[in-house]
């Protein structure tokens, strides 16, 4: 059965490491913070100006000065530091960031990312994107693998206008987990109850299918 | 010392010299550490044809929305936009420009005119319709965009604290876009939560060496939470 | 934080992977904020061959002018050197290469280098020996010169209190070059006069956020003074 | 007479205006900071990290932390703030400082100065001041007239390497005060005692004397 966006979240979370710095996207990278491993200590970095992201605040803890990069109220943890958005990108696109994860519309086999404007539709603006995508050492794609008419998401080249170029290296989607190598998806892991087949059909771009394809163990 | 008493006592004070099709850039990320009495100011002066330069566009009624409401703004540079019906509307019907920047590069792009850089290069945009135009050079096999500078007529921040002689510190990630804004105006207003004596600051930790800040004036804030998230246990 | 704890015991531990031959910055203003164990454990591992980008080059017997007494400086980038007889000796003969910067170009240079900005421009030098050989631009009628980043193998500088995450603030005018020192290199080593738990430094003041810092250590001291001035009554 | 260097700098400091924010270079730029005029403020800039620089320590205050851009111990005024060399080189060729005093062994009348290397001699470096001069809007230059062989100093075209062109405004010597107008320096004042004719006699550039040039009053 296809992933629950809670499920792609979780799948990621296993990309993590010790120590790693992390920088989340909206939807559902966001979700990515729920599962960190017991005993791992990652930090969050929001690109507004704040490493060391904690959860929700309570009502009482509520502080209007203190956001993340989605605009929601949040806390910071022990250990975390503010800075000004100039620092904080020097910071993401000096390659200090570990790890970014991030949600796209589209994704092609020349690791090319499509996530921000679809034309005809209200452009809203890039936002922080373009630079975390130019500028991450490992970026993780979390998406669905098709959309609601089942046309693949996973193309041989993106369609819509590009976040950035030759950037992407690992896709979790509902389906699947991929990786990008020389201008092919390899096929890691398929979802449990998800045939290769079921995933080759919703697959546009070149995809490489080894001997054996795991389940994902959760 | 008197020749560095920054403070004013109005707004008008704060906003003197401002006129229409001026470049101000104003401080904050969505509604968090904008100068909220400053933006109110320009929408009762009715000041318009603005070239706006702000991470954001405020939402309906509060923060920079406001000026939609009398069409002060002909140009917003932004990153992210259109938390709002009235900026929808006056973007698509062309009634005021939109130039979408990233917002890394936006920020650069205020540091390095405040800072006496015209232009650098980054990665950012590269290959994309952000880097339409625009040249590009290879680095070490990456590529990279050249990006020039921006300053403004007016600088507008908010800070936590002042001291009178215009040193001033942020709180947590109301800091954002205020620094480096406030070292890229001709004129730079902080609009603060509190002033203080010079000496109350700690030397060592000062955001904003005076030097950068022309005016302060002390505001009453409302901070409009504009996402109310709250763990759910 | 397990994975965050970056205190390391020993000075071998802290220049663990330095090799002959590396490219490393060494953060100090004149021998106002240098990294002093640090300096002195290259001296006692005897690695040479160094490429060194420091602001200046110490003193006879102090600073890194005790590199130079087993010839372990290559290249030497920097604004301001020679208050030592060994320097000039070596630079004279030609044992030592010297790249001069001016010093607010070094300072950016590595700004940028740990910022992602490959070249940038300034119109520091344009006109003068600093130019030649590099492309000149005219922005708004003035001329810029177009200037490359620095980075490091190691990045080693001097800060006041550190906490076990490596998160830093600096002293006075002991932070000089040491903040965009500890962004440019591939691996920081920052010694520090005092370590704190997580939590005890003010997250709104700290000057280097951890994430730019993978080993710190715990030095001590002399603080030589270069210029001894007294106010004469 | 001829004046001293304790006299340039006073001449000098009669250029300083309450709320100036000033860098004054090592050797006599120095000294205009003994001379700010009573009753007005002004704040000296240290290049190594420092607004508000005040007079040198005590015995019992003297911290090896806190030095200047010359490397003397020195203290900060209420009101300073500390920052990076980065922070500090961009307030620099940002152009927020509003006056810069520095030594030179050379100008010319084309704005150029020559202040940081003799060829044949050990070359020490530019340090702070090639960003000095390149950003500054108002920069003043203190220096002797002539050299000890009485060649002028104040030339046509500068034959040292270049420190800066085209940013030199006015010059401050122990004969006279210049300033650059159109190509020629301008005769403004005279030192108490020295003649017009002195004065031209030890000026290789283009001069251009006005009907009146008044002696400098102190």
């Amino acid at each position: 059965m296809a992933l629950s966006r809670e499920q792609i979240a979780q799948r990621i979370s296993q990309e993590l490491k010790d120590g790693y710095y992390v920088n989340l996207g909206i939807g559902i990278p966001t979700l990515v913070a729920n599962y960190v491993p017991k005993g791992m200590d990652v930090l969050f970095q929001s690109e507004n100006g704040l490493l060391g992201m904690g959860e929700f605040p309570t009502e009482e803890t509520i502080d209007p000065d203190l956001i993340n990069a989605g605009k929601q109220t949040v806390t910071a943890v022990t250990g975390a530091s503010y800075f000004s958005s100039a620092e904080s990108f020097a910071m993401i696109r000096g390659g200090h960031i570990d790890l970014t994860v991030l949600g796209a519309f589209e994704v092609d086999q020349k690791g090319n990312i499509a996530s921000w404007m679809i034309p005809g539709k209200l452009v809203k603006g890039m936002g922080g994107a373009m630079d975390l995508v130019a500028s991450a050492r490992n970026i993780i794609v979390a998406m669905a693998h098709a959309n609601k008419q089942g046309e693949s998401k996973i193309l041989k080249s993106c369609n819509l206008p590009l976040t950035g170029v030759h950037c992407v290296r690992k896709v979790v989607t509902d389906l699947a987990v991929l990786e990008l190598r020389e201008g092919a998806f390899h096929l890691l892991e398929r979802a449990p109850g998800v045939s290769v087949e079921d995933i080759k059909k919703l697959t546009e771009a070149d995809l490489y299918i080894p001997e054996h394809v795991p389940e994902m163990a959760f | 010392m008197a020749g560095f008493y920054k403070v004013v006592n109005s707004y008008d004070e704060a906003l003197q010299g401002l006129t229409h099709n001026m470049t101000v850039m104003v401080g904050g990320f969505g509604l968090c550490g904008i100068p909220e009495g400053l933006i109110k100011k320009i929408y009762d002066l009715g000041i318009g044809g603005l070239t706006c330069i702000s991470n954001n566009a405020g939402v309906d009624g509060f923060g920079l929305g406001i000026l939609l409401e009398k069409n002060q703004i002909k140009t917003m540079i932004a990153s992210y936009v259109g938390e709002n019906a009235l900026f929808e509307k006056q973007f698509l019907s062309g009634e005021m420009e939109v130039k979408l920047t990233p917002q890394g590069t936006l920020a650069e792009k205020i540091r390095a005119g405040g800072a006496g850089i015209p232009a650098f290069f980054t990665p950012t945009g590269y290959g994309t319709v952000v880097a339409e135009g625009k040249e590009t050079r290879e680095y070490n096999g990456k590529h990279y965009v050249l990006e020039e500078s921006f300053t403004a007529d007016f600088s507008l921040v908010k800070a936590w604290k002042a001291d009178t002689m215009g040193n001033l510190i942020y709180r947590e990630t109301a800091r954002n876009f205020n620094p480096m804004i406030a070292t890229a105006g001709k004129i730079t207003v902080a609009e603060v939560e509190e002033i203080v004596e010079p000496g109350e600051l700690d030397p060592n930790f000062i955001h904003t060496p005076g030097i950068y800040v022309d005016r302060v004036i002390k505001g009453t804030f409302e901070k409009r939470i504009e996402q109310r998230t709250i763990k759910t246990i």
